[in-house]
């Protein structure tokens, strides 16, 4: 069994290349059959709002690359249940991932845990 | 002197707040937009204003609360010579 | 119609802070103002290096500051201490402290602290973006 | 009557090379004979604290150069009594820098509304 | 698994802090040993340590409080081989 | 013993990150540990220009990590996607891009993110410094 990766994603898009940078390396770890488990709390859940349009401001929109996720094997897509209420977001205005789930923040601590490699950025 | 008050990321905008004073203003760009989302209240009867594009970049733009009031770049750059001097709370 | 300058020290790589500031550059000028100097400082510097390559689909913020420059003839100014410590050179700094190679952007001026001071006491405004 | 500068530090030293290059910024006004208010709050008090040795982990110490504000012309330099108490600090530990004195958060959102530009890095 | 959580900004701590589980780990180091100068009380009774270096860089080793354990770089990398994993929280 | 690798995302100029991993990295190796690779990621991969002029009383990163790198035959590896848009170029990939130069430390190699992959898989331990 190959080691498993937990990808944390905290930061809102576009201010930083934080959420962008990740991806790429999830990407490629699900390349090496890495385990791979994608998590997006705090201000990380902005990263799958629909309707994103960054190109207005001459920046490339990569949040369709989150769509595509279950295309590269990464089937494990959490968000936090706590920052959804929190930013009164409901799942129906996140990207349409098959397989996103909403977590708690006790279940997020679980997969945290369980987890060989944990990488935030 | 009107001061405006820039604010680009989220966690700023409660570190800059002691430091605002009556007739000051804040705008919210880039990052920060993600706070008009929620009712805000500001001392003072401070003008709470938020950048058009950044929150149309993020997909926030109907997500806006009550109490902010929406502005683009050409009515950002009026705002900075409304107010006396811009202040970019790093 | 007023006079402004910038000074821009967000890192062009991992922050918005360089496109915000271009956005800002093209809207006052849209609207007649003058934009006396952006002043480059801290990481801002970095956008003055001629050694990008992004991916085809993305912007070159180098080039697109430099377009501004060459339009709209706007001084961009990034100042010798920041630049010098980050890797920005231009031939004369590279021949000084004996560097192989040398990599600032000809639309792009190196100077001093000073041309900042002096922005703030010329202009109107001035705006960071950082 | 030149226009008039306040330099607000708010990061603690060494973490970041803001305090370092608003340092820089302080001392070329300073030869620009403009007035100048610097101003030490949040974790920024923390770049005047006494005893400071980042030589050890071979990262220069500007600290000194605090001392030398007055040298310089700069007069006016505060440091917020708020974050004093929040970090349990009295005037004692910080560098002796002539004229350095305690303002209340009342008193520095004053000296900021009376300035012609304020940064902060 | 235990977890050696490596914490080097300030507000970093309290974003991680929701995440720690039994037995996990907390470093301090740059800029966030700041925060070992006052009693922090961890849930689950986390070991909590400071990195010694950047305390003495930042003139801070005498005002370490009770509840953080002082630890030096050779002492650092041992922590990241006695927990089984380091997760820096950026 | 145990490998280690590091991944360093920090800022060279504006974080302390870079100097935190250099000093982790001596730790280890002086404890007897081995460091099978340093991957450099975001903008970490500043670090890698030869270009650097600091200030003559200041330590230059890029040549402490080479010295690291020569001594102790340490591989460091900067990642080319982000070094690429980071303006961090060897002759390759300038020519490549039609660049009127490049910086690229000779310390320093640049390759794909499947090297930080493969350093994850192999050492028993990954520390980031970012």
């Amino acid at each position: 069994m190959n080691k498993s990766i937990c990808i944390v994603f905290n930061k809102a898009p576009y201010g930083s290349q934080s959420g962008r940078e990740l991806l790429d390396i999830a990407l490629m770890a699900a390349a090496f059959d890495m385990p791979i488990t994608a998590i997006f709390i705090d201000q990380g859940v902005y990263q799958l709002l629909k309707g994103q349009e960054p190109d207005i401001l001459h920046i490339k929109n990569h949040s369709a690359t989150f769509k595509a996720l279950p295309l590269y094997g990464i089937e494990e897509v959490y968000v936090e249940q706590q920052a959804m209420q929190q930013f009164k977001l409901d799942i129906h205005q996140l990207l349409e991932i098959d397989g996103l789930q909403q977590a708690t923040t006790d279940g997020i601590r679980a997969k945290i845990a369980q987890s060989d490699f944990v990488l935030t950025l | 002197m009107k001061t405006l008050y820039i604010i680009n990321q989220p966690q700023k905008s409660e570190e800059a707040q002691p430091y605002f004073a009556e007739h000051d203003g804040i705008v919210l760009i880039e990052d920060a937009v993600v706070l008009a989302t929620r009712e805000t209240k500001q001392p003072h009867g401070l003008k709470q204003y938020v950048l058009e594009e950044d929150l149309i970049a993020r997909g926030l733009h109907k997500k806006v609360a009550s109490d902010w009031e929406v502005v683009n770049y050409p009515q950002f750059v009026e705002l900075t010579l409304q107010y006396d001097k811009s202040v970019s709370w790093l | 119609m007023a006079t402004f300058s910038l000074l821009v020290t967000a890192n062009p790589y991992s922050s918005q802070g360089q496109f915000s500031a271009i956005q800002f550059a093209k809207t006052l000028l849209e609207q007649g103002h003058q934009l006396m100097r952006v002043f480059f400082y801290a990481d801002g510097v970095l956008v003055a290096s001629r050694l990008h390559a992004p991916p085809a689909d993305e912007i070159n913020l180098t080039k697109a500051w430099a377009k501004l420059a060459i339009e709209k003839d706007i001084e961009l100014v990034a100042c010798v201490t920041a630049a010098n410590k980050r890797g920005i050179v231009n031939a004369a700094e590279a021949e000084r402290n004996a560097l192989t190679g040398d990599n600032l952007d000809p639309a792009f001026a190196i100077s001093g602290l000073g041309q900042l001071t002096e922005a703030m006491l010329e202009s109107d405004r001035l705006i960071t973006f950082g």
